[in-house]
């Protein structure tokens, strides 16, 4: 059985079916929608399970040639990174769309459009995620800013039109310089024994400093404006102010993953000798991300923006993870991944209800929240709890992962980034104070508490976030075999403690 | 050793507290109950595992409890993983012991709030914590618990954070806790790349391959991140300002249990200490500093609460110096901890149930004369000053008076300087004490017509009672024939040290006739000082130093202008230039792209001749170029 | 030595049918009554460009290839261009069969009773469609001519009917004109160009056809100076015919002034009918001569990627915006003639394909969007158009997407392959200035879609008109080749591979 | 004669009808430029055909006028049409489609 191919078209399917709805019954797409990203969870659940922990390499593996006039192959596969960023993915969807219930009423085009475009974006995400070919990832790479861009645009609030645009220009810029260095790795592999676009054969290249380093910030500077690391990220409080909260969790959550994976798979992979090179700067970058994310996330006005920012900032740690070149530091960039992904969410679903209960997202029109929506108030409470990595709570664990990663190698850079972690209780308890503490801001007395709908989306969440604090080894042990593997191809190997002893 | 109770300690409490918070408004009507007797049950196991313990010899008294691998990357293993030895029994009784006797004040302090069972759901979630802390075998597992307890110091500190300054009071603790945090995370960073391991016994057992260096690094590490959860110097601030919580919250985490969790830590890590002379010697700097500082905010607070506050902030100072101090300071220094976990706590209570009868009034300058209204109050109180001043044979006279000998026996003008610290502080908390029992207790009554004073119930001095007699009894109880010195030996190596030549400059008997007199200069200087009329306002033609002690030192001026003026305008510096230079750059582009296009644009003139013009200049353009490419 | 001239009929009869039925198309218009003219126009353009494709299918595996005494050479690239322009003709045409957009009486006065009654009365003139199939046959000559006297005849051939078939717009006359008297002057005027340099290419070889003057560039004994003289005037007149920068100035005018489906037909055909001479002429002729052309060629190709997609940004009608678009699009093709390979030549065949097809997809729903006084081209009045035709909307963003090379569109698999091409020739430069213009150019794609979908309409007079069933097919044939070559291009691109080799 | 001397000549009427281009507004006229143009290339191809000795040059300047008179043709009924709506034979006046 094509396990993935079957994850990736189930959506796709859904999608089909969905826009083939008659009019009258058009309300039938949220359950069609659900119904079908809730089988693709338990699908992905399925593999999860079939999934050899100790086996090395990729798995699940299908290849079938699709352009072979250029090498080109349909080709997927998986290694634990890329399992547990898809069943991160997965798991999201269903609850976006639980928890969006009513998102797709306020667009510009009705409710089916809308279904349509987050199954699609669902595809994208695994197809990204699964390739093993690296036009083919490319491929699902850029056509993912498609549906995203028609979410942000088309059901989002504000200057949605204008953040989507941002969003895609920046996106296209990046990928255009990637597919300049895809040309030029597939030049090079044709010189040395044939086109190709297979990624393990990629890896397998010698290609001199100087090219090797072009082509290494080609693929960087795309992954870079996806994650988004500093200077590049100023497309992303943008959208996320403009985006639905689904579309929001979806774009932080999983999209922009696609970038700290990207840097995993092909960064590193393909080119280990200037992965060492850039170090260096990238260190630097994701430090300055963590601080400037987090100066700025104190700063914001707007809850959405603050929660970019936080993002912003923790996108720094993952990446700093990665460069770390630690098996720690790896482990715990990936962990960051899938924990990022679940605490953004729950931020994001909690401040898009309280701001679509009170009309807006300035955190000042809040206060005494507590008093008003004691549910609403403590499920935000502890999503950001989460994000500032408190202990017991999953980012704990991966934060602490990449800390300790990154102080092996490069102490001077961990120990600032240590310092992230006050700036973190400034940003997560300044707009707690605003917002659920205090009196009771005229015009908040009667918003209600939380629906059963929304308990029923925000509860997994929570529970992950919880279970993962305590219990990440499921997790773990499926991500480090594939980071030492990463590592190891790529010659490096962690640093041995001078005290260890045996 | 292993034992499988231990993981009760933490889970009951942890189940509790996320139990209540599920239910909500469900289990109003006996949460507080069930809180209660969770807690107790807690001391329960804690009593059952410390009599096994004192059943087995010493050197196998301390027993473990696994419970699964927690975090475990390459070489970086960690398990979730308890510990319970001499060290922690001895905290682990503390917290749950006080614990429960906090529960069962609050069941009745707190009749009258409507949240009273959410109260007791922190509460639950507070023991958890600490008890986790505590029990820990290693620096992750203990770090864990360490923020744990940190949140739910913030949670209780802004039990009322309806009230904007409460909610700021609760922000405070937690950031200046997290600036603490910071070392301690680079403590375990510093231990893991040091040694391949964070577990307790795996860095004792390697810290002789370990350089000075670092395990000075980690030393001043663990110190940063002790200042931060026991409010030493220079992160002190926030404890003054956390009485906002209920005042049984001040009594159990901010007295007893929580705060002195840098004293623990210290303690803990005394395998570090011992080989790193310069974070020791800091670490003595600093609890000398803070026990002075303390001492003289204390001597200017007219708020009960935060005068206790100051006080805590002091004596635990005094423990911080004696963990400093090697060896033999451990033990003295969890001995004071244990004391005035008794006598503080009682206090506090204390305070609460004047508070209580009073209308939650906190200025001293509008009490006078409740003893007669409330003597319970007055004579447990009274029973804690005593104590806490440390006049024999009360509790506090036994453990501060050995950390003044043992300061003063340090070597060198070190142990000059330091024993005359501790000796005046103790002359200052004689003042100070005096002055809260005078102003409080005796003279003319200064309250309004309104008030009426009254003891209070059963539930609240019941636990007041059981504390005083902790504050009369448990220091002779501890110290007699050494008792918890060697109690603790195991843990803490003070074997050798005890055979080692140790230089007596003073006799015992000098240090305490020395103490004893201060204790009496500063009680004299306080009656004659109060002994009159007190007015009710508070004087503001004072001097200069009464000024700033009111201002707590100045701590949080100077944390304004240092800290927070320049974060908070880097911050808008920052948004500023995200906005105007970041963003700004890109928009430049844009804009030079459009403005480009603008330029070419005009050269479309719609006027077929130019279009022929651009041709034939397009010509001789590369007839140009080709000329001089090839020619 | 005078054997009798073998023509090779065989080889000769796509061109041949075309020309037929353009010759029976004029008879037609001679003599068959107004009221029936279009549709049998309409149907023997259908049916020769038809039968031209069938009769090409039939030679597209001979193996010798010189026809009409060498100056026609049917190899590979010929064939394939051919039948790539006849099937972009075939579509074209049938866009073009909504006759509606073309004047009734092309000699009336803009706005005279003479024009008024000619529309009330029907009497509509259908010389658009034999003008178009004579167009057509140039175009298929000029890509296969292998000697100057051929070439030159072709590229006029080609040219003259599109300079009258740009001025029959039946609505905004003057705009058609103008376009038809700027595409003729400048026309006329780059082809004198053409025939100076190939006088020069002539006085530098004495030789007519393509393969003599390749020996003497090989001989390297001959005036050097006559063959860059020759080579680059030669040379202006192709770049004016693809417009390239700065040959373009016309682009623009002309595209916005002549009637959209010729605009289509043009921008798709004529591109693929010039970048087939193109490439012969650079790659069998000069290949020899890289190092001459080389450097002038990258240059351009860089001003044309650059200015053509920077200045459809700030473009507010349509069509000037896509005619700017088109000039950005010939850059990236010319960095497939840059590339003097094999890959390249390949590359550039597929994207001439898909190119085509996007165009005549693009400007075909473009022929769609109205209002009473005719087709709507201003941007801003595009504004909310998703909202009221999501099909057609969807459709025409689905096109745009591919210009902008979008995966999974045909657009994107030719920017990757004539990229990979130049890359491969170490034209390393050329690929980052493409892939940079390709992301500005991308913003103004967006731009549209931004308009049709996000915009607030301000006015309800815009309608779409339900296309003819011919404008129907076209644009969603179009639109359907453009999906299947973006996401199954392996026949094509084999059946490129196999014919990618030019015969000298 | 040095047979070079035709090809100055020739190149120099180029110049000429490419200038004139240029800078002429009549239409008519800016037409016969371009018309001299392609006499300067007839005249350069006959003259190389001369240097050579081949015929293959003069048969091209015979294609060429054929080619040149069908460009009249169209030409002057493009011109003609302008004409007859602007009343202008200004090729200046034409120039509503710019920018």
């Amino acid at each position: 059985m094509n396990y993935l191919t079957s994850i990736g078209a189930l959506p796709l399917l859904g999608a089909l079916l969905i826009s083939t709805l008659p009019k009258s019954k058009a309300n039938y797409a949220k359950w069609v929608a659900l119904l079908t990203s809730i089988v693709v969870a338990l699908l992905g659940l399925l593999i999860a399970l079939r999934f050899e922990i100790d086996r090395p390499g990729f798995q699940f593996v299908e290849n079938y040639s699709w352009i072979p006039s250029f090498g080109i192959n349909y080709s997927l596969g998986i290694d634990g990174i890329a399992l547990v960023l898809i069943l991160m993915s997965v798991i999201l969807v269903p609850i976006v769309i639980v928890a969006g219930w009513h998102e797709s009423e306020g667009g510009r085009w009705g409710s089916k459009s809308f279904y349509v475009l987050i199954l699609i974006l669902e595809t994208m995400m695994i197809g990204v995620f699964a390739a093993t070919d690296v036009f083919l990832f490319y491929v699902f790479f850029e056509a993912m800013l498609i549906p995203v861009y028609f979410l942000i645009g088309g059901y989002g609030v504000g200057e949605r039109a204008a953040a989507a645009v941002k969003f895609l220009l920046y996106s296209l810029f990046g990928g255009l310089l990637m597919l300049a260095a895809i040309i030029g790795i597939y030049v090079i592999s044709g010189h040395q024994g044939g086109h190709t676009f297979d990624i393990e054969k990629l890896s397998q290249l010698t290609i001199d400093s100087t090219t090797q380093n072009f082509l290494f910030l080609g693929f960087f500077i795309a992954f870079a404006i996806k994650a988004p690391l500093w200077p590049l990220h100023t497309w992303l409080p943008d959208a996320a102010k403009s985006a639905t909260p689904g579309t929001s969790v979806l774009l932080l959550g999983v999209l922009d993953k696609v970038g700290t994976f990207g840097m995993i798979r092909y960064c590193i992979k393909l080119f280990p000798e200037s992965s060492k090179t850039f170090t260096p700067v990238i260190i630097v970058l994701a430090l300055i991300s963590i601080l400037y994310g987090a100066f700025l996330a104190i700063g914001q006005k707007d809850i959405k923006g603050l929660i970019a920012f936080t993002s912003i900032s923790h996108f720094g740690f993952i990446t700093m993870g990665i460069f770390a070149m630690t098996t720690q530091g790896h482990s715990g960039a990936t962990l960051y991944m899938v924990n990022h992904g679940f605490s953004t969410a729950a931020l994001f679903l909690v401040a898009g209800w309280i701001s679509t209960r009170r009309g807006s997202s300035i955190i000042a029109d809040f206060g005494g929240l507590q008093r008003v929506t004691p549910v609403l108030a403590w499920t935000f409470f502890i999503a950001g709890l989460s994000s500032l990595a408190l202990p017991g709570l999953s980012s704990f664990v991966s934060e602490f992962l990449v800390l300790v990663g990154t102080y092996t190698r490069y102490p001077v850079a961990a120990v600032i980034g240590t310092l992230g972690i006050v700036l973190a209780a400034l940003y997560i308890l300044i707009p707690v104070q605003k917002a659920l503490h205090g009196p009771i801001t005229p015009g908040n007395e009667n918003l209600p508490d939380i629906t059963r709908r929304e308990r029923i989306a925000i509860a997994p969440v929570i529970a992950v976030i919880i279970f993962l604090g305590f219990y990440p080894k499921p997790l773990l042990d499926v991500i480090n075999p594939a980071s030492i593997a990463t590592l190891t191809a790529a010659g490096f190997s962690d640093p041995v403690p001078p005290a260890g002893g045996r | 050793m292993t034992s499988n109770n231990l993981v009760y300690l933490v889970a009951l409490p942890l189940f509790s507290s996320g139990f209540l918070m599920i239910l909500g408004r469900r289990a109003d009507k006996w949460g507080h109950i069930f809180a209660t007797l969770i807690s107790a049950s807690a001391f329960g196991i804690g009593a059952f595992e410390f009599l096994q313990m004192l059943a087995r010899p010493s050197e196998s008294r301390a027993v473990t409890q696994k419970l699964f691998s927690w975090i475990s990357v390459g070489t970086f293993q960690v398990d979730a993983s308890l510990l319970l030895d001499q060290l922690s029994i001895s905290f682990v009784l503390l917290i749950t012991g006080v614990g429960t006797l906090i529960h069962i004040y609050s069941i009745a302090y707190m009749s009258h709030d409507l949240d009273r069972r959410r109260f007791f759901a922190f509460l639950n979630f507070f023991i958890a914590a600490m008890l986790l802390l505590v029990l820990g075998d290693s620096y992750l597992n203990l770090y864990v618990g360490w923020e744990g307890v940190g949140l739910a110091s913030y949670l209780l500190i802004g039990f009322w954070n309806q009230k904007p300054e409460y909610a700021t009071a609760a922000k405070k603790a937690f950031v200046a806790n997290r600036v603490g945090d910071v070392g301690l995370s680079l403590a375990i960073m510093i231990a893991f790349a040091t040694f391949g391991t964070v577990s307790f016994s795996g860095v004792e057992e390697k810290v002789s391959g370990a350089s000075t260096a670092a395990l000075t690094g980690i030393g001043l590490m663990l110190l940063l991140a002790a200042a931060g959860k026991s409010a030493q110097f220079p992160l002190q601030s926030w404890l003054g300002d956390a009485m906002a919580g209920p005042t049984p919250v001040s009594a159990l985490i901010h007295a007893a249990t929580m705060v002195t969790a840098g004293v623990y830590l210290i303690a803990r890590s005394n395998f570090i200490f011992d080989n790193a002379p310069t974070a020791q010697l800091c670490v003595v700097i600093i609890g000398a500093i803070t026990l002075m500082f303390g001492a003289l905010i204390g001597t200017a607070k007219d708020d009960i609460k935060k005068a206790l506050a100051a006080s805590t902030m002091s004596q635990i100072g005094y423990m911080i110096l004696a963990t400093g101090l090697g060896p033999v300071g451990y033990a003295f220094a969890i001995m004071h901890l244990l004391t005035h976990g008794f006598f503080k706590a009682g206090m506090f209570l204390g305070a609460g149930s004047v508070m209580h009868g009073m209308d939650d009034e906190v200025n001293m300058r509008k009490y006078g004369g409740l003893g007669k209204f409330m003597p319970i109050t007055a004579i447990t109180f009274g029973l804690g000053y005593l104590a806490i001043i440390g006049v024999p044979p009360f509790a506090g006279f036994y453990s501060k008076d050995k950390i003044i000998e043992t300061a003063f026996n340090a070597e060198g003008i070190k142990g000059l300087l330091i024993g005359s610290a501790a000796l005046l502080g103790a002359l200052v908390t004689a003042f100070y004490m005096t002055r809260v029992i005078i102003l409080t207790f005796t003279g003319a009554k200064r309250w309004d017509e309104k008030a009426h004073p009254h003891e209070s119930p059963f539930l609240m001095w019941g636990p007041m009672a059981i504390l005083a007699i902790g504050s009369v009894a448990s220091g002779f109880l501890l110290s007699s024939g050494n008792r918890f010195v060697s109690w603790l030996a195991p843990v803490v190596n003070s074997h050798e040290a005890d055979h080692a030549e140790h230089v007596e400059r003073f006799q015992p008997v000098v240090v305490t006739s020395m103490a004893l007199v201060a204790v009496v200069i500063g009680v004299a200087i306080a009656i004659v000082k109060y002994r009159s009329q007190v007015p009710r306002v508070a004087p503001t033609n004072v001097r200069f130093f009464t000024r700033i002690a009111r201002r707590d030192l100045l701590q949080d001026d100077f944390n304004e202008v240092v800290l927070m003026r320049p974060g908070q305008a880097l911050t808008k510096f920052l948004v500023a230039t995200d906005e105007k230079a970041i963003d700004g750059a890109v928009r430049t582009v844009g804009a030079v792209v459009i403005g480009s296009s603008k330029g070419i644009r005009k050269t479309q003139t719609g006027f077929v001749r130019s279009y022929a013009l651009l041709i034939l200049l397009g010509a001789f353009g590369l007839l140009a170029t080709i000329w001089v490419v090839t020619l | 030595m005078t054997d009798s001239p073998i023509l090779q009929y065989s080889f000769l009869a796509p061109i041949m049918i075309v020309l037929a039925g353009a010759v029976i198309g004029v008879l037609v218009e001679a003599f068959v009554a107004a009221k029936r003219r279009a549709t049998i126009q309409l149907l023997i353009a259908l049916f020769t460009i038809f039968a031209s494709f069938i009769s090409l299918l039939r030679i597209r595996n001979l193996t010798s290839a010189k026809a009409a005494f060498n100056s026609v050479m049917i190899d590979g690239p010929a064939i394939f261009m051919q039948g790539t322009i006849l099937l972009i003709a075939f579509f074209a045409v049938m866009i073009i069969g909504d006759v509606d957009h073309f004047t009734a009486q092309a000699s009336a006065v803009p706005g005279s009773e003479e024009e008024k009654s000619a529309v009330q009365t029907g009497r509509q003139q259908t010389e658009v469609f034999p003008l178009t199939l004579f167009a057509v046959a140039g175009m298929m000559l000029f890509p296969a001519a292998s000697d100057l006297i051929t070439l030159f005849v072709a590229l006029e051939v080609l040219s003259l009917p599109l300079y009258l078939v740009a001025g029959l717009s039946r609505r905004r006359r003057l705009f058609s004109q103008e376009a038809a008297l700027k595409y003729f002057l400048l026309g006329a005027y780059s082809s004198a160009f053409f025939l100076f340099g190939a006088a020069f290419l002539y006085g530098f070889s004495y030789s007519v056809t393509l393969a003599g003057i390749h020996t003497a560039v090989i001989g390297g004994t001959a005036n050097n100076v006559f063959l860059l003289i020759g080579l680059l005037f030669l040379s202006i007149g192709l770049l004016f015919k693809v417009g390239a920068v700065p040959f373009h100035a016309w682009t623009p005018d002309v595209y916005q002034g002549a009637p959209t489906p010729i605009t289509g037909f043009m921008a798709a055909a004529t591109k693929v009918a010039a970048f087939g001479a193109l490439l012969r002429i650079f790659y069998v002729t000069f290949g020899d001569a890289v190092w001459n052309w080389r450097p002038i060629l990258t240059v351009i190709a860089i001003l044309t990627m650059l200015v053509g997609s920077i200045v459809a940004i700030t473009q507010r009608d349509i069509k000037r915006m896509l005619a700017y678009s088109s000039i950005a699009h010939a850059g990236f093709l010319l960095t497939g003639v840059i590339a003097l390979n094999r890959a390249g030549l390949a590359a550039t065949l597929y994207y001439l394909l898909a190119y085509g097809f996007i165009t005549i997809g693009a400007f075909g729903v473009i022929t769609l969007v109205r209002d009473s006084s005719g087709e709507i081209t201003d941007l801003n009045r595009w504004a909310g158009l998703g909202r009221r035709s999501p099909k057609i909307a969807a459709l025409f963003s689905f096109f745009l997407l591919a210009f902008a090379g979008i995966p999974l569109t045909s657009g994107f698999i030719g920017k990757f392959a004539i990229f990979t091409a130049a890359y491969e020739s170490g034209n390393i430069g050329v690929v980052v200035v493409g892939v940079l213009s390709s992301a500005i150019a991308a913003f103004f794609y967006i731009r549209v879609i931004v308009m049709m979908y996000f915009a607030e309409s301000h006015e309800d007079s815009l309608t779409v008109v339900i296309p003819s069933p011919l404008t129907s097919i076209a644009i969603w044939v179009s639109g359907a080749v453009t999906l299947i070559l973006g996401v199954y291009p392996t026949p094509v691109l084999n059946f490129i591979n196999t014919l990618a080799i030019f015969i000298r | 004669m040095n047979s070079a001397n035709y090809l100055y000549l020739s190149a120099m009427l180029f110049t000429i009808g490419a200038v004139g281009v240029v800078i002429r507004r009549n239409a008519i006229v800016v037409f016969m430029c371009i018309e001299l143009m392609l006499n300067a290339a007839n005249l350069a191809f006959v003259t190389f055909a001369r240097i050579n000795g081949t015929l293959d040059g003069q048969v091209i300047a015979f294609f060429t006028m054929v080619v040149a008179a069908c460009e009249v043709v169209v030409g002057l009924a493009i011109i003609v049409t302008i004409f007859r709506s602007r009343r202008s034979t200004s090729v200046d006046d034409a120039s509503l489609l710019k920018r």
